[in-house]
């Protein structure tokens, strides 16, 4: 049992915070926001020069061989300067897709260049009825041909206005909720039949709605097994929790920083506001709240590779629970305490507490996961 | 001890019915329906329309040209209007400045001021915090120095809600420098067209324009502006924040939120059900509806002392507290509701009522912004931190 | 609409709070508590003269046609003494259950003498397997020539040492849960074939373990109508639950009370505790909650005999859950403040704290409640 | 980074097991298991079974005759222990007068009492708190007074847990009245059967006897009974208490209690179904169980950086604050999941180990007592409160 970096995992750290601290100054961050893109095509070219996009995928599919260690690395700071380069949808979710999922020829022509900096993906799983049920899917991908017909509509969908592939769960057998007949496809996102309404979101990254209509996909579009894609995409977005629950942690921390250094800079009734006893034990519940988050993120990150798939499951959800608790806890509190400012979009605080906020949601609910958890915890 | 109603209470509150069903605007009534933001003329409508009937100003005495009703009839009036989606009514004409006025103030600034609270034909808007002050309103630095037969005024005002809309604004400025920080405040009412006021917006987390901060520099407002004695405007002060604590609690709106839930619950599915048959969701609903209740009797309790002839005391600080967090939690449960759909940011519909189609359902796209909104509700007018210090000190005598 | 007592409600407070006043030192209580009884006599004697038994019954039943409001007056004195006398089962819930579905005979046979003192009730209706279900009725009651034998096996039957009759609900028709087919019984405390096994409680009250074998209960012990006691006997627990929020209230206004002289009076570091900012707001935070009950309490007083059956159960499940809450957090917080001193048998507080986790079981918890008060609300 | 153990670590496991299989009487594993309290007997048998294996101390470096482990091999001999109904070890030799001793004694101390509490032939117990002190610990008032080879001790202290079974107990005297309060006191230790001594019970909420209030009236104590330095206690103290703070977190034994909360749920029943099948009960216990990982975690994550060579720092401090509230919340929910059997109180049972039916399941009488009882675990050792000052100032820096 050794919870210490290595060498190599301090550097990357280093590299990451370094980036951050220099690229990412609040102010920066809002002329990024604005762009038409919403995030910048030099970052991506950096992160890919650095080795950041293939950092966790192995020698064989082109990449560095880290692992959930080093992804966490990355996606914590990336919270801590709440980095809009679309990371996420690009290399954990639809690099993920791949690695886990891909056949060799598809590693070759969509993995390859997107480790490179060439290639953007988008994930399209999100559908109005659906909730956080990975299994309540109603877009339905018809036989037609050698190939398939791909019908229906997706919400939600980060980063799909940037994406060269999107990669979209579809119904090839079964009811709508039926765990069995779920299939992934990759489509090029400018295939015939796709039509987008593209927004920001509320913690100013972009998504879109996205309708299928009658969309062709070859055979050789399909990722994984044809019927079966339900386990490998939820095991995709087990991983991607875990990464997610990273960028929260580096969210809560910078959050902390920001408050701490306010309260004990404000001053009301002539003394620093951090000098209230009730602002210090509030304080000190926002930094042990951030401390459980670590740790279960921690837990989760060296949890998420075991062999036993119960394990690995319960290792996402309870994290997703504790950041979630966690999360709103530091997030409400960091605003409190900024008093009016905190309510201002003028300060970072707010940003923060808006990302905070989306994470929650993401990718289910500290609810859902709670549940989630507690099936698979109490189960006899 | 009774619930019920008398028959009077009852034809009291089908003539308030009738009423704003003929008087308000269904455009109006409309907006307020799907939580969208209303505009100046929006509440210059539905409030003059009061203001023709002689309500708007309900909770004034018949002397002071207010109907004169009972604590259970305004909390009728209240309900009913919440209950029939009227806009609340914007407090700092009719409900702050104006009884400063007619407590304090002298016959000529009554004869002056007061007709255009009541009937809503000025806008007023308040200046009480300043950049720094926060909490600790007393800290104030705009200065107003005599000058002949006027006050030059100096400084800023901030969290100034609405006052881009507004006309006249009544100020808390310090008139004595070298006075303690309570006194030599005074309390002046200046119009906002005089020379040297700038008004600058302040963003809020959701994107929004409802607050400003308020410059003033070298404005000259006549001295019979000034409100009562000068160097005792905070006692008018306190006496116009306990009245904001009151109405503060906002039971019936709460009230209307808690069953705008409900809707969106029934609307929104899980695993191919209604929201509102999960479980978890349920529980968390009922646990609010219980709090509202629990909120809704402690008022209840607090104006029937009132009607037996007590003033609000500073117990009703708690209803404050109660009340903003109530607020807050409808807010957090709404985001909760609508999932994934709370995540698209619509800007063009939420603030410039564009005609536009929502992404996601109607409701989906507000719940957000009015969560982050709603975390002022324990910040302003005293946050909830300040105003257990006071029941700390006040009730409990710590 | 109209929130304050009435003048005879005013002298019954005053009446009820001069007793426990004089009669309800913590000392004194102390010293009830161990009798063999548990409650004493004369105290009982002293209720039936001031006419506190028959309060809340109507002239017809030889009452004095109070309601609700006199009943929670009593019991909101009664919490604030930790009063011991066994009102709440005798009066409450027996005379209750006469009230609302006895016949003349039994009202005369049962009730006037109860409303005079000479007799003593307890109801039966908790089994081993039902927690707050009241329609989970394993025992039987046999149809048996013209009566009933009933057998079975009822838990934590408050007063049963005490009581000449005990009311029981039993299962004359159906399944274990099935809502129909349960029949009330009054049966004799001594009848031939009841076993117990007597205990004190957590907070110093007594109760049984009562087990029936063969008992054998004419026709006319039947209370109300064969196989359709539950609706009578849930709405008995619904008024019942009303008065034990009451009593909670007054549990917590006395808990309050003590723990503010105690952070006013208590010295650390040189100051008196309370003038510790995270004590105040936490002990204003007790107020809040303490008047929340008190609000949540009126609301079902005024509104539990309403006409509608949904807003009746609604108003006393809503109370409950909002005691539960409240009395969680004035009990734990009470003894919190009271540091060392509040986990010890010596001060009232932990007998205030121990009353109020009863009560927060008694009659269902407030979790139960909650599902309760839930599906009421959200039924379509 | 990585979570797997070592094959050596993983031999170590299997020895611990294999003594704990051999050494742990079952009659007490059975009253752990079923949370019965203990005699001390039951205690003196497990704990000189680990003093033979040179175990009990395990915390302690190898030159004072502990075996020198890692912080690996503690967590593993701690949950080991927890997992097999082992009795949690009693801390105020091994953990406590142990380590001061070792520390900041002489060798003629060491040589005296090391050896008792290594093989636990001697029990001790603490003479910190005084009547009034609470967590002002250092306004402490039992006074030393030298006279000749001896101190002389007049006072009292309370909150002494265990102590009508210690043979001796270490004390915090007043030795210099008139220094500021941290400083003037020292340490001694103390015979509990010196003429003067009388150990009178405190009754717990539970109706327990575990704690009591130890009277010194002119206690003759040998001047060699002094650790340190006269007027240094305060420094020994406060190296004692940050030891306290890291086994307090207990989370052996809340992983423990979490398994023992579902074998409850499953056996108990609501509508007819197991509750651990209800959705809402089974929510608090997921979530209960997602708190003690964090909290295990927490752990490792402080033990590995003290692996890596630092001290037990403040931050510790929450994890007193968090195992303490963990420890309370499990206990709330045995509560809960037994319901109305909750209710009926078993001295006879619960005290003195009578061999009687349970009223209820054999586990449900224990719930209450435990509930009541777990209140002091954010009292003591320094209430929560006074934890989070410490975590405010020290870590904070507020």
């Amino acid at each position: 049992m050794d919870l210490s970096y290595s060498d190599e995992q301090k550097q990357i750290k280093e590299g990451v915070e370094r980036f951050v601290r220099e690229q990412y100054a609040f102010e920066t961050r809002r002329k990024i926001a604005a762009t038409d893109r919403g995030w910048l095509p030099e970052n991506w070219a950096k992160f890919a020069e650095l080795g950041w996009l293939g950092m966790s995928f192995s020698e064989d599919d082109g990449g560095f061989g880290g692992g959930m260690v080093e992804t966490a690395i990355l996606m914590e700071a990336f919270g801590s300067g709440l980095v809009l380069e679309p990371y996420l949808p690009t290399v954990i979710l639809g690099g993920g897709l791949l690695a886990s999922g891909g056949s060799a020829a598809q590693k070759e022509a969509l993995l390859a260049p997107m480790i490179g900096g060439e290639k953007q993906f988008a994930v399209a799983y999100v559908e109005k009825q659906s909730r956080y049920n990975l299994a309540d899917v109603a877009v339905t991908a018809k036989k037609n041909g050698g190939g398939y017909a791909l019908s229906g509509h997706k919400g939600v969908v980060y980063n799909a206005a940037s994406a060269d592939t999107i990669f979209v769960t579809a119904r090839t057998a079964g009811g709508q909720r039926d765990e069995k007949g779920i299939t992934v496809f990759a489509v090029d996102a400018k295939a015939k039949g796709i039509t987008r309404r593209d927004y920001p979101t509320q913690d100013a990254l972009r998504a879109s709605e996205v309708t299928f209509d009658n969309v062709s996909a070859g055979a050789d579009a399909v990722v994984g097994q044809v019927d079966n894609g339900l386990a490998l995409f939820e095991g995709v977005i087990d991983r991607a929790i875990v990464a997610l629950c990273a960028e929260a942690v580096g969210c809560m921390d910078a959050l902390n920083k920001q408050t701490l250094e306010y309260i004990k800079t404000r001053k009301q009734f002539g003394v620093p506001i951090g000098k209230f006893q009730v602002l210090q034990h509030r304080m000190v519940d926002c930094f042990t709240n951030a401390q459980e988050a670590r740790s279960m993120t921690l837990m989760a990150t060296l949890k998420i590779d075991d062999a036993d798939a119960t394990t690995r499951k319960k290792a996402a959800s309870g994290a997703k629970v504790q950041i979630g608790k966690s999360g709103k806890f530091v997030g409400q509190s960091a605003v409190q305490m900024h008093g009016g400012m905190g309510v201002t979009d003028e300060l970072a605080v707010s940003h923060y507490f808006k990302r905070l906020t989306m994470i929650d949601t993401l990718f289910g609910s500290p609810q859902h996961h709670l549940t989630r958890y507690g099936n698979l915890s109490m189960a006899a | 001890m009774d619930l019920a109603f008398t028959p009077q209470d009852i034809a009291f509150r089908d003539e308030v019915k009738a009423f704003v069903k003929a008087n308000l605007p269904q455009d109006i009534a409309d907006k307020v329906a799907h939580g969208k933001h209303l505009v100046r003329d929006d509440h210059m409508r539905w409030q003059q329309a009061l203001g023709r009937q002689g309500w708007l100003v309900y909770t004034w005495p018949k002397k002071h040209g207010g109907p004169g009703w009972t604590v259970t009839q305004r909390y009728i009036f209240e309900n009913v209007c919440a209950d029939m989606n009227a806009p609340g009514i914007i407090p700092f004409g009719s409900k702050m400045v104006g009884p400063v006025i007619y407590t304090f103030g002298n016959d000529e600034q009554k004869a002056r001021f007061l007709p255009g609270i009541r009937e809503s034909s000025v806008w007023w808007c308040q200046g009480y915090s300043e950049p720094g002050s926060g909490s600790d309103l007393a800290s104030l630095r705009t200065r107003a120095v005599r000058e002949g037969d006027h006050y030059v005024v100096n400084g800023s005002k901030t969290w100034n809600t609405m006052g881009h809309w507004a006309d006249w604004i009544f100020c808390l400025v310090r008139t004595d420098a070298s006075a303690k920080p309570q006194e030599g405040i005074s309390f002046l009412l200046i119009d906002m067209k005089t020379p040297g006021i700038t008004v600058k917006p302040i963003i809020m987390a959701d994107g929004g324009h409802e607050v400003n901060e308020v410059f003033f520099d070298n404005v000259k407002v006549p001295v019979e502006n000034l409100v009562g004695k000068e160097g005792e405007g905070w006692t008018y002060a306190k006496f116009l924040l306990a009245n904001e604590r009151l109405g503060i609690a906002a039971v019936p709106q709460s009230k209307r939120g808690v069953d705008t839930l409900k809707q969106i619950a029934r609307n929104e599915t899980a695993d191919g059900k209604p929201l509102i048959e999960d479980q978890d969701f349920r529980n968390k609903l009922a646990d609010l509806e219980i709090q509202v209740t629990a909120l809704e009797y402690t008022e209840l309790r607090a104006l029937s002392a009132m009607a037996a002839g007590g003033a609000p005391g500073p117990e009703v600080s708690f209803l404050k507290i109660r009340g903003s967090e109530i607020q807050q939690r409808i807010s957090e449960l709404a985001v909760e509701a609508v999932g994934y759909y709370a995540m698209p940011y619509h800007p063009a519909l939420l603030w410039h009522g564009a005609n536009e189609e929502p992404i996601g359902p109607a409701y989906a796209h507000v719940a957000a912004p009015r969560y982050f909104n709603a975390r002022k509700t324990t910040i302003y007018g005293g946050s909830n931190e300040i105003q257990r210090n006071v029941i700390s000190k006040m009730v409990l005598g710590l």
